[in-house]
């Protein structure tokens, strides 16, 4: 075992010990959301009930207060990424998604020229396309995709044909729906060499692994704080420096400006140019709690420790079920994370889901906001079980036995 | 607690194993599809109409086991019947799919109940109404066919328009 | 008095208990921000505790009981807001700034064309400036100014030439500085016998007073939760149904799509088309809490409370301080919410607020993220105090006592 | 608890109510602004240099009394001096204004209290450590004169370039 006490968290998460349809609840919807420990809500109620204040321009105690934590958790932030620049280079937004439409609306619109490329990749969500495909309709940009493999890798026989004009690489660290780990620094030199940046979605790799922004040598990295233990609500981009500072304002407002007449305005410099409006401050006391209880754990502890768990989880699967339980992503745990996607034969995801829930069991059925993905292997939609620091070898007791009724009942 | 025997009765099993009037018809049958985005589940309705009555229907697609049986049993349960009736049954069966959780236990007079009576083996769906995110699933199939009956051109109809 | 106990209030937000420099908090900064009820962190911690799980296409229990938190929440704030078209006109943002932005990039963006006038007034606040003169960068839009007139109100008087090509205007419901009230109506009946829409920034109004949407006859309504007792990192969008249905998405990512292809992408109907990525989930549960708070005190009475707090403290400050203190809007309660601009002769509003925080109380110096209405006054900055539903005479006595200081030290 | 006493100084309200060097100076006087954007303060350095001598200074402006006390305080401090002296004291006076609130009470020997003798009037501005929103508002005339010398043309250098 690793030197983290996953039963310890266990007890740190007040949701789980919640009861569900008579059993105690199996939560393996990580990748979805994360379950929350006490002590981060505690540091939002704490933020609530002694420092709440506006952040900047206040010069009460209160103010002062709210502005140390807020500003507090980018260094957090900046420490946890061992980011080159340190927290100037920390933007918080409202969740992942808003990060890449920022990088394509500021980054892209500044940068991409008609006939320039994105290259992307086969089993990107959502957050990391549309963006994509919306300044392609504004900006005449190309959207190109590296294919993932029939082994659900991706494949990079002919990255260097996939190159051709690309001006930014943006894959993910790690999919959320075949657990597949993405070689970042083998594409980050990729694109260097080619003169293209790239940006990486890191909304499950960062909170599953531990990233050293440093050794990765990317240029743009995006994440959730509600996927890492943190709150709903809160988001990171982080971009180098000098890119940063490059970058036109994303949404106009209030605390991202210089100065404004009737005539015009000058956009502030920094982080904050990109954080218009008031920001989600108590969600970053809660975040900075997540992140200090996380590096408690230890991010290298995590991965190990899930990556067992996915491990055993992978061999029972394959040895209870003989092939009627099919395994959508890697079936070793190579370069792979706690994320296990499931066909069921004969059974829909949505049916193996609402048995499983019978059984306190969370899984989550559909196409996981991949669906190029889901059309790249012929599915509508897989029923999805994954881990968190919090998970045992017990759930994945609970996972099969209800899995096995689903078959039965259906078979 | 509902149980999962409410939901997943053995006739919706059943029909979900061996869906009805599944398939394609030709032009001029009517062809709509229908979708749910959220869970994937898709649905093409062939319907065809002669003199105001229905008288064929297929469906192609796939889904989870309640949005395939739902659409089997609509088809075995509209097929040959006029328009009127139709749309009655579809009614009845959307009227079912919104009754609250507590008034599917109800006893008789109440107008669950009659719903339930009228719906024959359409029936079996009631117990969706406790897991209120298969709604939808339910009522693909419904919406897709009303659609496709709005689209059927007003031929042969004497009743003026 | 009303109807309403505010020392119950007082008693229900932990925050007013706070001890600042050896004396109880003075609060008065809620324009900035609101102080949160135990209510609504409860409804957070709850939410964390028991219901947490990402919203939408989930089978399980808790993703079900999440989702109808989200929901719910979006059910009340139509509830709230009397909205015509119920809970499918409610878009949830991050802020007051974010709704604007979209409002611009979506709805601007779309269906403004070069020469076309968005017309503001010269009290707007940055989140309804900056968005515009960034449209205008890229669609060629002018933005037009309503002026305010030496009496802190707006000056209609040239209202009908000032709407020569105005397709949209987009007025502050009560200014954030001044504490004017705009007549909404009446401009939401100019606007609309021009053929123009018409945006309110309820940042303020919709906190402070009740707001009913069937009444007001306006097109567009933003808001912020942080200021009306609720979470921060939550806003609100509100625009008429057949508006909304017209719009385009804004950010692209999860949950704002029907489909999704290596070729392009669909999007999804309704509010959620405006909801890219996972949303501010607990921060809707604690915003829930704080509607039905609010609805409990009736924002008619709230309105009326802080009417009176307003008059007495203007007529004490004009009693205390013959001139050397001049407020910056209008002297009367005609029209006017509870926040009171400062103009201490020779003392700066920084000094200002630095005396008050030795006293506990909470002022906020600065130019209020309304750079062209300070300009337009000729001042660098004010110290504002504004109320909120708790606070008391008492934090008037205070607030003069410690101004005595300021203006003693300073003398 | 630091008290207001320790911020407002009588020498700092002194400054504040008189400022010292106030006005401008016309070319070839270099003109730089200072902007602090969160509280809207602004000083405007005109800055003489002769023979490496900054042998006149004046200043515009308007703000919170930190922030004019400290340019007034500036301009008396540095006019007059060569430019390697003035370079000195800005070094200097930043240095105290990064220290530790704790470090501000060190005794005898501390780098703090060696600041402190070398700036003699400036370290009145000592105080404005423990308020830490008000840093700002005392380097801002600082920053600004920084950067007045740096686009002082180098005439008459002899050193080399
Ligand atoms: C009138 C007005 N509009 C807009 C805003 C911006 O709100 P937020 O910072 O929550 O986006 C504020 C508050 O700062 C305000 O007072
Ligand atoms: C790989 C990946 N990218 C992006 C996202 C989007 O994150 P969010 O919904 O927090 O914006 C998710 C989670 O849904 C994800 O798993």
């Amino acid at each position: 075992m690793t030197a983290f006490d996953p039963r310890g968290v266990r007890t740190d998460v007040p949701l789980t010990r919640r009861v569900i349809n008579g059993r105690t609840i199996t939560y393996l919807d990580s990748a979805a959301s994360s379950l929350t420990p006490r002590t981060v809500i505690e540091a939002m109620d704490r933020y609530y009930e002694n420092y709440h204040a506006n952040v900047h321009r206040g010069v009460y105690q209160t103010a002062n207060e709210a502005t140390t934590i807020y500003e507090g958790a980018r260094d957090a932030v900046a420490r946890f990424l061992n980011a080159p620049g340190g927290s100037s280079e920390i933007v918080f937004t409202k969740n992942t998604t808003e990060s890449f439409n920022l990088i394509a609306r500021s980054w892209g619109a500044t940068f991409l020229n008609p006939g320039d490329v994105v290259l992307l990749t086969e089993m990107e969500h959502h957050a990391n396309i549309v963006p994509w495909f919306q300044l392609r309709d504004t900006q005449g940009i190309e959207v190109r995709f590296i294919p993932v493999g029939d082994d659900f890798r991706l494949d990079l026989s002919e990255i260097d044909e996939l190159m051709r004009d690309v001006k930014l690489v943006s894959v993910t660290g790690m999919s959320n729906v075949l657990g597949t780990i993405a070689p970042v620094r083998q594409l980050a030199d990729v694109a260097h060499r080619h003169g293209a940046l790239i940006a990486v979605d890191g909304a499950q790799s960062v909170a599953h692994s531990s990233t050293d922004l440093v050794g990765l040598d990317i240029d743009f990295l995006a994440f959730s704080a509600h996927k890492m233990l943190g709150p709903t609500g809160l988001g990171v981009l982080w971009a180098r420096e000098a890119i940063l500072d490059a970058m036109p304002p994303f949404m106009g407002g209030g605390g991202m400006i210089l100065d404004v007449s009737l005539d015009g305005f000058t956009p502030a410099k920094g982080p904050s140019r990109f954080e218009a409006g008031t920001p989600p401050i108590a969600q970053t006391a809660g975040f900075s709690a997540a992140l200090k209880y996380l590096e408690g754990l230890g991010m290298a502890n995590v991965a190990a420790y899930e990556k067992e768990l996915t491990g055993d989880a992978l061999t029972r699967l394959a040895l209870e079920f003989e092939g009627r339980v099919r395994i959508i992503g890697p079936g070793d745990t190579l370069e792979r994370g706690g994320v296990i996607s499931l066909d069921v034969e004969g059974v829909h995801p949505h049916d193996v889901a609402q048995v499983l829930d019978q059984f306190g069991v969370c899984v989550r059925p559909g196409h996981h906001c991949a669906k190029p993905l889901m059309k790249r292997f012929g599915l509508a939609a897989t029923a999805r079980a994954s881990f968190g620091p919090y998970s045992l070898v017990e759930d994945t007791d609970v996972l099969l036995e209800a899995l096995g009724h689903a078959v039965k009942m259906f078979g | 607690m509902p149980g999962l025997d409410e939901l997943y009765r053995e006739i919706i099993l059943d029909h979900y194993r061996s869906p009805r009037n599944r398939g394609e018809l030709p032009p001029p049958a009517v062809r709509v599809e229908g979708f749910n985005p959220l869970c994937g589940d898709e649905i093409t309705v062939y319907a065809q109409v002669e003199n105001g009555v229905l008288s064929d229907i297929k469906l192609t697609g796939h889904g989870c086991s309640i949005s395939q049986s739902s659409s089997s049993l609509m088809s075995a349960a509209v097929k040959g019947r006029s328009l009127e009736e139709v749309r009655g049954t579809i009614a009845t069966f959307k009227h079912l799919m919104t009754a609250h959780e507590e008034r599917l236990d109800e006893g008789p007079g109440s107008s669950v109940e009659a719903d339930v009576r009228r719906l024959g083996e359409l029936a079996a769906l009631a117990g969706v109404v406790k897991f209120p995110v298969r709604i939808k699933c339910a009522t693909l199939a419904w919406n897709t066919l009303t659609q496709a009956l709005d689209e059927i051109p007003v031929v042969g109809d004497t009743s003026g328009v």
